[in-house]
């Protein structure tokens, strides 16, 4: 019985849970410069509950906005371990697909599902706010339907993930 | 209260705009001591250019700053046209100062909004950041996209105007400018702007000189430079306009230095559409891509962007693909010297507001 | 103008005029510190950047120095040649103090040492980097990405 | 009497609900001022719920855990000591003077609860909140002393029954309201005045490492701390009122000048805040305190 419960009160909870999304307020990369116009009175993301918040503990998605550079994606790790569960990651731009235009780059990590469990990608080289905002909501329909279980896929393969990122970050 | 412990403004921070790190040596509340921390966005363009064809950069180097890409074409293009010795048309100039003043203003608003947010009104950000919204849509029916344009090419732009643009630009400019206004009582004239401001981050004139300062953060100081009159490129000779300076050199004049200048450029592109030749090419025919060769040589081509002085150090071996390019960028003189040192003797507080009002671009610094 | 004329006496013919707005001067390596500081005397008071050019051919680095006059509204190139192998040069940070950043740029990407000035050795842009100075013509930036990061293998599906 | 016990049990519940429908009110205002529409009016509600649905929840200590339920506590006693319209709760047995110190005790609470975690802008933030704290009550001790002085008691009910027939301390008593408004718009940390939770200086000061069902109490504290100051306003001020209609009227309405005020200014900075709370507000409530006193 204790098992049907958890079980009903997980989707309940999950139909509530994505009506008010936090976003971390971090730029990782040039797609930043478009989040500012999904924020405000243009695009206003807010009607949906998403609002950009402070630090790591408050926050629910972290939103890895374009490429990777080495230096940010060890900042980007720590602060995902610092998130609370459940925690979604969504990668915005080609950057972290596969490397998009920095393929070449000596600094640029090239799939960002490597380091971490990605929920949702937001294609485009800067996608547009009007894409930002249908991922968001593409997000709220997997974690209505409980696909967005990306923090489960990383505690349950953690070391292969914690192989990955010794490997690029080298400590 | 802890005496003195170590503070990071870190990547992760709100109040820093772009991904650097300052960290902060405090006792109590005032900042004994700041170091900056950059590299949070190296790409390494100078390298990746160095294996690309000519053309293949164009794709590259609006990618370097964000809030305003144009000024990274129009360089490249500059430069480009230096070497070859090519001359770009009439209408092809007027174009391109009606693009990069647009850029401009719209950076303006980006870089003020995000100022207002720092001292805590967001309705100022809502704002701009939403009024600046309506020109990336001239931007993006002009040329495809709302941010990386890649429309100023070497030897002019990639196409004209479509018809009745110039309208619709001209409608922008007299919304924005009916616009200041409300952003004035909102914000310019608001007594707690003024009281958070006023003689905080304090510099003089042969201070800003000595430590590379170019843009609004000099010409607040009183000092009047200004790659448009310096060195006139595109139409800029043939516009008549004068740029107001103000003298006090603090945080509250670097402020109403961009607001004044955001003005500026707001008449100079009425009078740059107003003067522009109706007909007329738009470009100079380019060879083909794949066997473009530019003579060897070396260019200097700079431009004043938003921030300053941004300009490209171009150098060629006779090859098809750039020997050399070293960008210049604005802000690393403005970060390195300049905000470790306004940010000592510093509130807490004031710590965010004080790297913003410098409007600091870190792409600019990692490259 | 006057000072550019007694500039170009001084260095008789050594100043060249690339165009109209852009002077170049190249000088061995000894001099580079005077030249800087009579340029700097005669309204050349604005450092604009200080990098460096690989000529891997010739195995020498360029320095150039870019120096601004309010004044004339001019801008000079002071270049020098500097060996490749243990490259070295004195920091220019007692003429312009804001060439203190750019020589650690300098020392970082291309593994130039510079004598004098402290942060140069330090890791500036770049996090424990192992591998050789990136600006360097020899460093393969394709080759290093391509085996270092593992990139998505797309199956090429010509059907 | 039997109502009066039912009123004390289902009150605090009744503050949590008008705070989150002010809270969303305000969101919406806020948003339609800024040109864009803005959250559901329950949106507080829902962060609310997300926030208790956390699956995981740091800790750093028991204090830290203890923080938000001290100030839980102590708003929920505050609640009790305020006269609602039919029913006067405890007000009876806890005066204005009380109602001003248990108000103190939850904010001590929070400051134990966020001086535990490690973060340094936790410390900082707790210690600009009682800075703040002895600032703004400064003006308020003097109001309060204005009323009592005026209405020759400390009974609230009496204050209230002192100003029927639209004798509100509003008309008759105008300089001290203003001190009043002022002091309390910092008592309630809204935005000119949210110096310790300010998110761009100190990343949201105390709640820097509350997350999860911490910071959904910290919310669900907020949301009844609103109602306090509201309703503590109403009755010295606006002479309470006889049914819940008007009672929660005449609050949404000095809401409403509280928020609209909140779009348009920017921060103050720490020291600029304590000037002027010493400049302003006390003045004028001295006044007030001389015009009562020499009028009789």
């Amino acid at each position: 019985m204790g098992r049907l419960d958890e079980r009903e009160a997980m989707e309940i909870l999950d139909q509530l849970r994505k009506r008010s999304l936090w976003m971390l307020h971090y730029c990782t990369a040039c797609g930043a410069v478009e989040l500012p116009p999904t924020m405000t009175s243009r695009y206003d993301m807010e009607r949906f509950g998403i609002v950009p918040f402070v630090t790591s503990r408050q926050a629910d998605i972290l939103l890895v906005t374009g490429y990777i550079n080495i230096k940010t994606l060890r900042r980007i790790v720590t602060v995902y371990e610092q998130m609370l569960d459940p925690k979604y990651v969504v990668g915005f731009g080609s950057c972290t697909i596969n490397g998009g235009i920095y393929w070449d780059s000596y600094a640029v990590a090239k799939r960002l599902d490597l380091y971490l469990p990605v929920d949702l990608y937001i294609a485009g080289c800067m996608p547009r706010p009007e894409a930002v905002i249908s991922a968001f909501r593409h997000l709220m329909r997997l974690i209505d339907e409980g696909k967005a279980d990306g923090y489960r896929r990383y505690k349950d393969n953690y070391d292969w993930f914690k192989a990955n990122q010794k490997k690029v970050l080298g400590e | 209260m802890i005496r003195d412990y170590t503070l990071f403004i870190g990547p992760n921070h709100p109040g820093i705009h772009g991904n650097f790190s300052v960290k902060l040596q405090l006792e109590g509340d005032t900042i004994v001591s700041a170091k900056g921390d950059s590299g949070y966005l190296h790409r390494g363009f100078e390298k990746l250019m160095e294996h690309k064809l000519y053309l293949q950069n164009l794709a590259l180097i609006p990618r370097i700053c964000v809030p305003e890409p144009d000024i990274n074409e129009a360089v490249y293009a500059m430069a480009i046209e230096e070497l070859m010795g090519i001359e770009v048309p009439e209408r092809a100039k007027y174009i391109r100062t009606i693009i990069l003043e647009a850029a401009r203003v719209n950076a303006y608003l980006f870089s003020l909004g995000g100022f207002g947010a720092m001292i805590g009104i967001y309705t100022l950000m809502q704002w701009s950041v939403g009024d600046r919204d309506y020109m990336l849509d001239l931007f993006s029916k002009l040329t495809g996209a709302r941010i990386y344009h890649m429309y100023i090419w070497p030897g002019g732009v990639r196409r004209d105007f479509p018809s009745g643009f110039e309208e619709e630009l001209l409608g922008w400019v007299r919304y924005i400018k009916d616009r200041l206004s409300d952003y004035d009582n909102l914000f310019f004239k608001n007594s707690l702007f003024v009281d958070r401001t006023k003689g905080v981050a304090k510099i003089t004139d042969e201070e800003a000189l000595n430590s590379g300062v170019t843009g609004p953060n000099l010409k607040a100081t009183g000092v009047m430079q200004d790659v448009r009159i310096d060195e006139p490129y595109a139409a800029y000779p043939y516009l008549d306009f004068r740029i107001p300076v103000l003298s006090e050199g603090d945080a509250w004049a670097r402020t109403i230095q961009r607001r004044m200048e955001l003005e500026l450029s707001l008449n100079l592109i009425e009078q740059a559409v107003k003067k522009m030749p109706k007909k007329g090419p738009v470009t100079v025919k380019i060879p083909n891509p794949f066997k473009w060769r530019i003579p060897k040589g070396e260019a200097y081509a700079k431009v004043e962007s938003s921030r300053g002085e941004y300009g490209f150090y171009f150098v060629s071996d006779g090859g098809t693909k750039p020997y050399r390019v070293y960008v210049r960028g604005v802000s690393m003189p403005h970060m390195y010297p300049l905000a470790e040192r306004l940010l000592i003797e510093a509130n807490l507080s004031d710590a965010p507001m004080i790297i913003e009002s410098l409007d600091i671009c870190p792409p600019e610094i990692d490259k | 103008m006057k000072r550019i004329e007694y500039l170009k006496r001084i260095y008789e013919g050594r100043l060249i005029e690339i165009n109209p707005k852009r002077l170049l001067i190249t000088v061995p390596k000894d001099e580079f510190i005077s030249a800087l500081s009579t340029f700097k005397v005669n309204s050349f008071n604005q450092l604009t950047f200080v990098t460096a050019v690989d000529w891997i051919k010739e195995s020498e680095f360029e320095i150039v120095a870019n120096l601004y006059s309010r004044e004339n509204r001019l801008n000079v190139f002071v270049k020098t040649r500097i060996s490749r192998d243990n490259a070295e040069i004195q920091t220019i940070t007692s003429i312009y103090s804001v060439a203190k950043k750019y020589e650690v740029e300098l020392a970082e990407m291309f593994g130039i040492k510079v004598v004098g000035n402290e942060d140069a050795g330090k890791p500036f842009l770049l996090e424990n980097w192992k591998s050789k100075p990136p600006l360097r013509k020899e460093f393969d930036s394709v080759a290093y990405a391509a085996e270092h990061y593992e990139a998505r293998h797309v199956e090429e599906k010509n059907d | 009497m039997v109502t009066n016990i039912l009123m004390i049990i289902f009150t605090p519940i009744i503050a949590f609900f008008i705070g989150v429908i002010f809270v969303g009110l305000k969101r919406k205002i806020i948003a339609r001022i800024q040109r864009r529409y803005g959250p559901p009016v329950v949106q507080p509600l829902l962060d609310i719920i997300k926030l208790l649905a956390k699956k995981e929840n740091i800790s750093h200590g028991v204090m830290f855990d203890l923080g938000p339920v001290i100030l839980l506590g102590a708003v929920i006693m505050t609640v009790q000591f305020l006269p609602t319209p039919n029913a006067p709760l405890l007000s009876n047995y806890g005066d204005l003077i009380a109602l001003i110190y248990i108000s103190v005790v939850g904010a001590l609470g929070m400051a134990l609860g966020a001086g535990e975690a490690s973060n340094p802008n936790a410390s900082i933030g707790v210690a600009k909140a009682l800075s703040l704290m002895f600032s703004y009550e400064l003006p308020f001790a003097i109001v309060v002393a204005t009323i009592i002085l005026r209405y020759q008691s400390t009974n609230i009910n009496i204050i209230i029954h002192g100003q029927s027939y639209l004798h509100w301390g509003l008309f008759f008593l105008p300089i001290t309201t203003i001190a009043g408004f002022i002091s309390i718009y910092g008592a309630m940390g809204e935005h000119p005045f949210d110096v310790a939770v300010a998110p761009q200086e100190i990343a949201t000061g105390p709640m820097v490492e509350y997350g999860g069902k911490h910071l959904g109490f910290l919310m669900i504290d907020h949301m009844m701390h609103t109602y306090i100051e509201l309703a503590l306003f109403v009755n010295l001020f606006m002479g309470g009122a006889s049914n819940w209609f008007f009672f929660i009227a005449k609050m949404f309405g000095v809401y409403f000048v509280m928020t609209v005020i909140e779009t348009v200014m920017p921060r103050f900075k720490m020291e600029n805040a304590i000037k002027y709370f010493m400049r302003w507000p006390t003045i004028l409530a001295l006044i007030g305190l001389l015009t009562v006193y020499i009028g009789g």
